[in-house]
């Protein structure tokens, strides 16, 4: 036996001696219940030793006092009753820790979120909702077994999911710190939809100017894997030992053969919509996304290809780089970490009929917008109406498009990237044609950044754009000129207004990414309620998520402009490079174990495990049962809830535990 | 089905075939031993019997007391099944559909290996209710059962009583659609004798529509008024050929589920549980219901279980070594229409 | 007629924990009745059917000695449920004890004899109870020889140290220590009980062997006694057996038609060669 | 029962309260109550949460023993299928809960006193919801006494 | 005290007397099976039976008995004895096979240093009135265990069907008092006991089945590792309906159940069964009978071999039961006739 091992039997033979702390939580607990109370009830429970109150226990001081019954041998279980055990389990299990007493001899009430919080009316109720899960806690703690953690090495990889602004600004920051990265990307290129940008707010500064030295840092850097056109199609394992496949759709272009002179381009005869100018321009069957793509390289999109053969032929591509018959390729690799990055969608406000986008040609999207004041954009940076390719004299912009909209087909959140965009948008344009009519029409500007409010202030001020505060009641196209009619109200000055104007810009906002949901699945991660990866906690835990080891950043954890988007990648970034510049991980040792003279050999938990962690062994006394590879097992329990004979058990959430909880009804 | 020959003809024709084929399997070494019926030495019962030479051949019988799931004696197996030196020996078994299907699903939960048995099969015509015959009887001491034409003949002191076959059957055998062992064509050597492959098996239910249609207070009427006299003996279980778990959920402790003792709660909970460890499992042998000493009817709980997992999972237990039991499966589509869902 | 099965009651007074990991402890017990002290005369190798009331009953052998006046000891290892229940006594709960059960050690036909104990791991209980019996001063004089040889795992595992430091300053025993294996700062004997009872080799003359422990320890060291003469009626056993009621009812305790209960749990070996090997 | 219990059975001027033992998924209908008690969402206050990893662990045992030991109600909560955080473990679960409640109502036991519901950890007001409505069935069915034992 | 003629109208009129005194058991039908139960009308009481599925054996000794009642008060455990011990038991209408299991039964909770209060206080305060067996079952062997069909000694009072009445017999003097307090009965005729005799001679000529257990006895101690225990124990599928139904087992588990909620509990005690793996399964995992053939060995032994060692008689009642109970009809009978075999081959070997 080791040292660790004696000291964890001895504290398994030690009668439970259990100390119950129960937390004011400020006015959160003590404010609709008697903390007082609770703990005189909690002391009258068999085992219960120590019984105390603190207005917030997660603090030091009360953390101090913990550890102070702890270490003066009071007590050999805690049971803290305060908030929910998803915030502060970890906390108080570190306290536990440092006074000496294993930390799996831990146990929460959750009295916050799951009494008080929810029966704030029903004082009484929440009172006995309250003394009950202290009470079950405290039953739970009576089985609590000490355990020895268990540490994992940590893969120095990280997979870093999506190739936009966070995803690479994630990947720069991780390999300075010396780290591989995997850097997937499922379109052609990298650069997400920052590259789609003309200019940025409040500085004004150039989007290409600052996007694509980065780009090509990306591609130039050894320890980038860069995987552009390609999908994450599996993830296996656990922190720090991620199994994930990658998926390289074929490009139907042989990427070495390839010289990337474009000669192919020109004779195709197939011409589509081109996704990156959002519709605006079109490309062709044989293309790169744009210019200044990184990487550069050609593709055909077999979905338009007819395969007539023109770009094969031997004069059009000279080194015969075209292969029709390219196949998809899969790699496996290695990892310790996952970012994910996926950015978003745009909100496609087709099915909001009132504004009449896709109906009346002069009605476009923010994002069109953009691309239409884009110097390297489809009419390089002078907009023209759609209708008939001539500059608007007049612009409007509806703002809140998808975004604040409480009725169906809209998005209850605040996009906050609307208003400013649309101010930089209305400035752009207003510096090339000051004598144009520009009107914002606004439910309120959001300006909460840093130096944004004063660039609303002089867009209003020195550039003469009208903000009209007020939703728009109705539109109708001027049919003679394709001119938008906009029926208005001005709340502020309480009067109905009509204006006409030449284009009319919705201000779209930001959404999930249609197919997060294969994210979720593959990574087991969850969604918040608004579509948007979920994080751990939404003020201490920005970027992690509850499966430990995968981080989330950018607009795939909720909306946000590009400084924060860079932010939390950098964020990310030093919660991954915490995780594996220490090397190994402790996880927690919540697994299966069998019960071997209960076993009858079955095989059924064997077909339950999703993990593969369970396999017959022939044990000399009781034939062939089941034994657990703890290296693969999550202890999730599905082996352990279809076992007739209850020969497997969850160490965590032990059978005993549950039993000894359910029993504690009154 | 043969019926205008009369059972009697009919069982003679079975247990002469299967005479037959054991006499075959045995000379020519295809099984060490067989497993199969003997007469028995009280008139409604019959003795499972093993022989490992031809001249007990003629002790192998078959007729309609044949109701012990002789799969039971593989599971563990029987020392005689193994040979110290030899180890397990190849086994020739008797088999009704409900032992074949017992056979081919113990195989597929790893219990039997199919290649170390011969699943002699055997057209089942059903077995006799006999606790319905006894209590019908009430009193009387049974002296001795015979077959004439369809009906079944019970004497004893002062009285002769028929009962016709087709009603006092087993109320499982009654439904069977699985009268001959499955045919597994992935074991080419496994079957002998009467098998057939089974497709699709169309199975309505009708005869548990009448208590599905009760409310749950005739139902909780019903069945804790049957289960009252359980003496919990455990009979059921022991002659299930699905109950082999080591420690049965009844008998742990660390920590006690349930109580062990004869108070209606506990007969109900070991009832219940039992039955939910047999859903989909289950092989419809009715030897649960056959064995109980105090006649307890469990027949209407396994053909719910059947029901429940023929129309939700579209199971048939015991048909193929490798399908996966419905407990242990799943599909992304199940029902779950009763989950609870926002209004 | 008293109803038999109803435990006297008892509180504990003092908690022991034995051996290093702590899942063996000594309790002792105070009855809640004096006369029932009174009543509860026993001899060494006896036990008792202890019972945490609400969790169950289970027979355990006396650890104390009828000569230690006032007080009834109880080594209990951590096993199943009451057991474990026992483990989270507090100093003054309430516990029941029935008995004393059983037939204890022959301590009358021991008499004028040399006595050879051995003993391994933690079914020293009934030993040390005979120990202390023989070594009183009222029956030292009627006992010849005491060699004790006690093997144990480990030395985290000795159990009942304070008196064996005793023991071991006495001339009047010899008192052998062993464990299975070398373990740094252990200066006593090192190697299996069997092997040491070779080393040892007791003389068989006028002499009983009393053994208690782990059964493969028993085998062994039966073995080596026999290879140095000793004949099966020289040699004591105590038995474990599953028992519900302790008092010959329950049923389940029947090697043959004797009743470890009853007829036991002190068996030589040759009644126990008589008997069948169902235990 | 060697343990003193203080409390005893609510007064009985009170309206009855059933007592029901919710059995939730760690990562989504516990985090989901969570999100129900961050956001303030109000529900009736009959409900004892016990976490567990994953609805997959939840044995029958679990829910026969809740009802035998007197809980009035009992609520299963998970992923929804397809987002179990273990891949599947809801998905096998929901088979083994179909099949409990189809039984116990052939057994004539109130199948409406167990309820098994999906709730995603973003789901505060589903869950809310669905409690609110699991209370009202278990109140309607009345104090659960088929497991009582005779004292 | 002379015998006396019951009319079997007259039942009715002898519980109305009897129930006021006495807890008044008799076999009635229960779900298709005789039981004797506790009955609250005459109308109950099914007297033309064959024997009861159930032995009466579960009134004195049921399948679950409190021993005793506990409370807990803070740390102090107050035990609450027994109080309905006292009560007055008839067990009306018992077989006589079942009628003498309660002497075994008896013997064996008096025998040695413990004698178990409990049942030996209830069947104190018990008056059994046996009835004689007209027809006995071909599975039943009462004579060869040293009873017989119409074996008065072990009832207080006797009863024998002879058609429309019952010939009473006082045997004890709990059942002459019993019988004073039926003073309306008539006296019996000298025809009536001649009637009685002759069905007695004649239920003892019905007995089919016949063995010499002395022989069994010694047989079994001379072959407790005879490989016959393998070929018994073969078909036995360990469902334990032949102990549980056995009017002379008395095997018992002890149990403490909880009123969690209320902080008392009781300790009780329910049958237990020899043939079950766990019945000697100890905490350590060692089991000294693992095997069926053990547990089989156990239970024929424990009658027939360790019964006689120990209380000088069988432990069997010849009733027959665990012949027509066992499901794979691996019965006494055919284990007895393999025991006796091995003499027979023995003796064969001897004088070849």
């Amino acid at each position: 036996m080791t040292e660790t091992d004696i000291k964890i039997s001895i504290m398994a033979n030690e009668k439970p001696r259990i100390g119950v702390y129960v937390c004011h939580c400020g006015v959160n607990i003590g404010g609709v219940v008697s903390v007082p109370d609770l703990v005189e009830y909690a002391k009258t429970l068999p085992d219960v030793t120590v019984g105390r109150e603190y207005k917030f226990f997660c603090s030091d001081v009360g953390q101090k006092m913990i550890k102070e019954d702890i270490e003066a041998g009071l007590i050999n279980r805690v049971v803290v009753a305060a908030c929910s055990p998803r915030m502060h389990e970890p906390t108080f299990r570190i306290t536990c820790k440092e006074a000496g007493l294993n930390q799996f001899l831990f146990e929460m009430a959750n009295i916050r979120e799951h009494s008080t919080w929810v029966h704030m009316k029903d004082t009484e109720g929440a009172y006995e909702v309250a003394k009950d899960h202290i009470r079950l806690a405290i039953a739970k703690a009576r089985e609590l077994a000490p355990l020895a953690v268990q540490k994992v090495n940590v893969e120095p990889t990280c997979l870093i999911i999506g190739a936009g602004i966070t995803g690479m600004n994630a990947a720069l920051d991780l390999t300075s710190a010396g780290y591989k990265v995997y850097l997937v990307e499922r379109s052609a290129t990298i650069g997400g939809h920052m590259a789609q940008l003309d200019k940025t707010f409040p500085t004004m500064d150039c989007s290409s100017c600052i996007l694509t030295p980065k780009m090509s840092e990306i591609s130039r850097d050894k320890n980038i894997e860069l995987l552009t056109y390609s999908e994450v199609v599996e993830v296996t394992g656990y922190i720090g030992n991620f199994e994930v496949t990658i998926k390289k759709k074929p490009h139907y272009i042989d990427q070495v053969k390839c010289n990337g002179c474009g000669i192919c381009v020109d004779p195709c005869p197939i011409s589509v919509g081109n996704e990156f100018e959002l519709g605006l321009a079109t490309r062709k069957a044989i293309y790169i996304p744009f210019p200044q793509a990184v990487p550069s390289q050609y593709t055909i999109d077999m979905d338009s290809c007819v395969e007539c053969g023109i770009c094969a032929r031997e004069d059009v591509c000279e080194p015969g780089a075209i292969n029709y018959d390219d196949k998809p390729e899969f790699i496996t690799v290695k990892i310790g970490t996952i970012i994910v990055a996926t950015g978003y969608d745009e909100y496609d406000p087709s099915g909001l009929k009132q504004y009449g986008y896709g109906k009346y040609p002069n009605v476009i999207t923010g994002l069109q917008m953009e691309r239409l004041l884009s110097s390297f954009g489809p009419v390089v940076g002078k907009p023209v109406k759609p209708s008939d390719l001539k500059d608007p004299h007049s612009i409007a912009f509806l703002q809140c498009v998808g975004s604040r909209n409480f009725r169906e087909g809209g998005n209850k959140y605040c996009s906050r990237v609307c208003c400013m965009y649309a101010t930089k948008q209305a400035r752009q344009y207003k510096e090339k044609h000051p004598e144009a009519d520009i009107y914002i029409f606004y439910m309120d500007i959001r300006a909460f950044g840093k130096g944004y409010e004063e660039f609303y202030e002089s867009a209003a001020r020195d550039y003469g754009i009208n903000y009209v505060r007020g939703r728009i009641a109705e539109i109708r196209e001027n049919p003679l000129n394709h001119n938008i009619i906009i029926r208005a109200e001005d709340t502020l000055l309480q009067q109905p207004i009509e204006v006409e104007v030449e284009l009319f810009v919705l201000s779209t906002g930001i959404e999930p990414k249609a197919d997060s949901d294969s994210i979720t699945t593959l990574l087991r991660i969850q969604k918040s309620a608004d579509g948007f990866f979920l994080e751990a906690h939404p003020k201490l835990r920005p970027v992690d998520t509850l499966t430990e080891g995968i981080f989330i950043a950018g607009v795939s954890q909720g909306p946000k402009d590009i400084p924060d988007s860079v932010a939390q990648a950098k964020g990310a970034a030093s919660s991954a490079i915490g995780l594996m510049a220490k090397g190994e991980v402790e996880i927690e040792p919540f697994f299966a174990v069998v019960h071997s003279d209960r076993c009858s050999g079955c095989g059924m938990c064997i077909q339950n495990c999703a993990y593969g962690a369970i396999e017959f062994v022939d044990d000399r006394s009781f034939g062939t049962i089941a034994s657990i590879n703890i290296a693969l097992c999550k202890g999730c329990g599905a082996c352990s809830g279809n076992c007739r004979s209850s020969a497997i058990d969850i160490i965590g959430f032990s059978s005993e535990q549950l039993h000894s909880m359910i029993t504690k009804r009154v | 089905m043969v019926k205008f020959m009369g059972l009697e003809t009919e069982n003679k024709e079975i247990e002469n075939n299967l005479r037959e084929i054991a006499r075959e399997l045995l000379k020519e070494k295809k099984v060490d031993v067989i497993i199969g019926y003997k007469k028995g030495t009280l008139p409604l019962l019959s003795q499972p019997i093993i022989i490992d030479s031809e001249e007990d051949i003629d002790k192998l019988i078959w007729n309609n007391l044949c109701y012990v799931n002789l799969a039971k004696y593989l599971v563990p197996r029987v020392p005689r099944f193994v040979d110290p030196e030899k180890g397990n020996l190849t086994v020739g078994v008797v088999s009704k559909g409900c032992v074949g299907r017992a056979l081919i699903h113990l195989a597929s939960e790893n219990k039997i290996n199919l290649d170390e048995i011969k699943i002699i099969g055997i057209p089942c015509n059903g077995v006799v209710n006999r606790q319905r015959i006894e209590m019908e009887i009430g009193e009387k001491e049974i002296l001795e059962v015979s077959v004439l034409g369809n009906n079944i003949i019970v004497k004893g002191k002062n009285f002769e009583k028929e009962f016709p076959f087709d009603e006092y059957m087993n109320d499982l055998c009654k439904v069977c659609k699985i009268r001959k062992p499955p045919l597994v064509s992935k074991v080419p050597d496994l079957c002998v004798g009467e098998c057939e492959e089974y497709s699709n098996i169309v199975d309505e239910f009708t005869d548990i529509e009448e208590f599905d249609s009760k409310t749950p207070k005739e139902k909780w009427q019903h069945i804790s008024e049957a289960l009252s006299v359980c003496t919990r003996c455990y009979a059921c279980r022991e002659a299930c050929p699905m109950c082999y778990c080591n420690l049965c959920f009844v008998d742990q402790n660390k920590p006690v589920w349930f109580g062990k003792t004869t108070d209606l709660p506990d007969i109900i909970v070991y009832h219940l549980i039992r039955a939910m460890h047999m859903a989909g499992r289950c092989v419809a042998c009715g030897a649960c219901s056959l064995v109980c000493p105090m006649g307890i009817d469990l027949n209407i709980i396994n053909r719910k279980l059947e029901k429940i997992v023929k129309e939700r999972f579209d199971f048939t237990s015991g048909l193929d070594p490798d399908a996966l039991p419905p407990m242990v499966n799943f599909k992304m589509e199940d029902a779950q229409e009763f989950m609870l869902e926002e209004d | 007629m008293p109803n038999p099965y109803i435990p006297m009651l008892t509180r504990v007074k003092s908690i022991i924990s034995e051996n290093e990991v702590r899942d063996i402890k000594t309790i002792e017990l105070e009855f809640q009745k004096e006369e029932k002290y009174k009543a509860f005369d026993y001899i060494p190798g006896q036990f008792a059917e202890i019972s945490i009331i609400g969790k169950g009953e289970c027979p355990i052998g006396i650890a104390s000695s009828p000569t230690e006046e006032g007080t009834i000891k109880f080594t209990i290892k951590k096993m199943g449920t009451v057991t474990s229940a026992f483990h989270n006594r507090d100093i003054g709960d309430t516990i029941g004890v029935r008995g004393p059960l059983g037939n204890g050690w022959p301590m009358e036909e021991l008499k004028e004899k040399n006595i050879v104990v051995i003993g391994g791991g933690f079914a020293f209980s009934t030993l040390r109870s005979l120990i202390l019996y023989v070594l009183d001063d009222k029956h030292r004089k009627d006992y010849g020889k005491i060699t004790v040889i006690y093997g144990n795992r480990d030395s985290g595992e000795v159990l009942y140290r304070d008196v064996l430091e005793e023991w071991e300053k006495r001339d009047d025993i010899e008192v052998v220590l062993t464990i299975d294996r070398e373990e740094e700062g252990w200066t006593r004997k090192v190697g299996f009980v069997a092997a040491i009872v070779k080393e040892v080799a007791p003389s068989p003359d006028n002499a009983v062997a009393i053994i208690c422990g782990p059964p493969i320890m028993i085998r062994t060291t039966v073995d080596e006694l026999v290879k140095i003469g000793w004949k099966d009626e020289q040699i004591l056993n105590s038995l474990e057996m599953r028992m519900k009621c302790g008092i010959g009812k329950c049923g389940r305790c029947n090697i043959g038609s004797n009743f470890v209960c009853i007829d036991g749990p002190v068996f030589s070996l040759a009644e126990l060669k008589k008997m069948p090997n169902e235990y | 029962m060697t343990e003193p219990i203080v409390e005893t059975k609510q007064s009985e001027n009170k309206e009855w309260e059933p007592k029901i033992i919710a059995f939730l998924c760690n990562w989504c209908s516990y985090a989901g109550a969570d999100l129900a008690g961050v956001s303030r969402i109000q529900y009736p206050s009959n409900i004892r949460i016990v976490r567990v990893p994953c609805s997959g662990r939840i044995n029958a045992y679990f829910i026969i023993k809740s009802l035998t030991d007197g809980w009035d109600g009992v609520i299963v909560s998970g992923c929804h299928p397809g987002d179990c955080h273990y891949i599947s473990g809801n998905l096998v679960a929901r088979r083994r809960f179909a099949i409990l409640k189809e039984l116990l109502e052939f057994f004539g036991i109130e199948a409406g006193r167990i309820n098994f519901m999906w709730a995603s950890a973003a789901e505060g007001e589903r869950f809310a919801v669905l409690v609110r409505k699991a209370t009202e069935i278990v109140k309607k069915l009345g104090p659960n006494t088929k497991f009582d034992k005779k004292w | 005290m002379a015998e006396k003629i019951l009319k079997k109208d007259d039942i009715g009129r002898l519980y109305s007397e009897l129930e006021k005194e006495y807890k008044f058991y008799a076999p009635t039908k229960v779900k298709g099976n005789i039981a004797f139960k506790k009955i609250s009308n005459a109308e109950e009481i099914e007297l033309e039976y064959l024997n009861s599925k159930v032995p009466p054996k579960d009134v004195l000794f049921p399948q679950k008995e409190t021993i005793f009642e506990y409370r807990y008060e803070g740390k102090d455990v107050i035990i609450e004895e027994r109080k309905d011990l006292e009560d007055k038991l008839l067990i009306f209408g018992v077989r006589l096979c079942d009628a003498y299991s309660f002497k075994l039964l008896e013997d064996f909770f008096a025998s040695g240093d413990f004698q178990d209060d409990i049942f030996l206080k209830k069947r104190e305060n018990a008056t059994i009135i046996g009835i004689g067996c007209n027809s006995p079952r071909q599975s039943c062997f009462c004579t060869s265990v040293g009873g017989h069909p119409f074996q008065k000694e072990s009832t207080d009072v006797f009863l024998s069907d002879l058609g429309d009445t019952y010939l009473v017999e006082a045997i004890s003097e709990k059942g002459e008092s019993l019988l004073k307090k039926l003073s309306w009965l008539t006296d019996a005729k000298k025809a009536d006991l001649t009637k009685s005799k002759e069905l007695a001679k004649q239920a003892e000529e019905a007995l089919t089945t016949k063995f010499d257990f002395d022989l069994v006895t010694k047989v079994l101690d001379e072959n407790f590792e005879h490989p016959v225990w393998q070929e018994i124990s073969e078909s036995c599928i360990g469902c334990s309906s032949c102990t549980f139904l056995c009017p002379t087992c008395t095997c018992f588990d002890v149990i403490d159940e909880n009123d969690e909620y209320n902080n008392r509990g009781r300790r009780i005690r329910i049958w237990d069964t020899c043939q079950s793996c766990l019945y000697t399964l100890e905490t350590s995992g060692h089991n000294p009978r693992p095997a069926k053939i053990q547990r089989c060995r156990n239970r024929i032994m424990h009658k027939f071999s360790y019964y006689p060692s120990n209380y000088d008689c069988l432990g069997c009642v010849g009733c027959g039961r665990c012949i027509t109970a066992c499901p794979v009809n691996n019965e006494l009978r055919l284990i007895i006739d393999k025991i006796l075999e091995i003499e027979e081959k023995s003796g064969e070997k001897v004088s070849a």
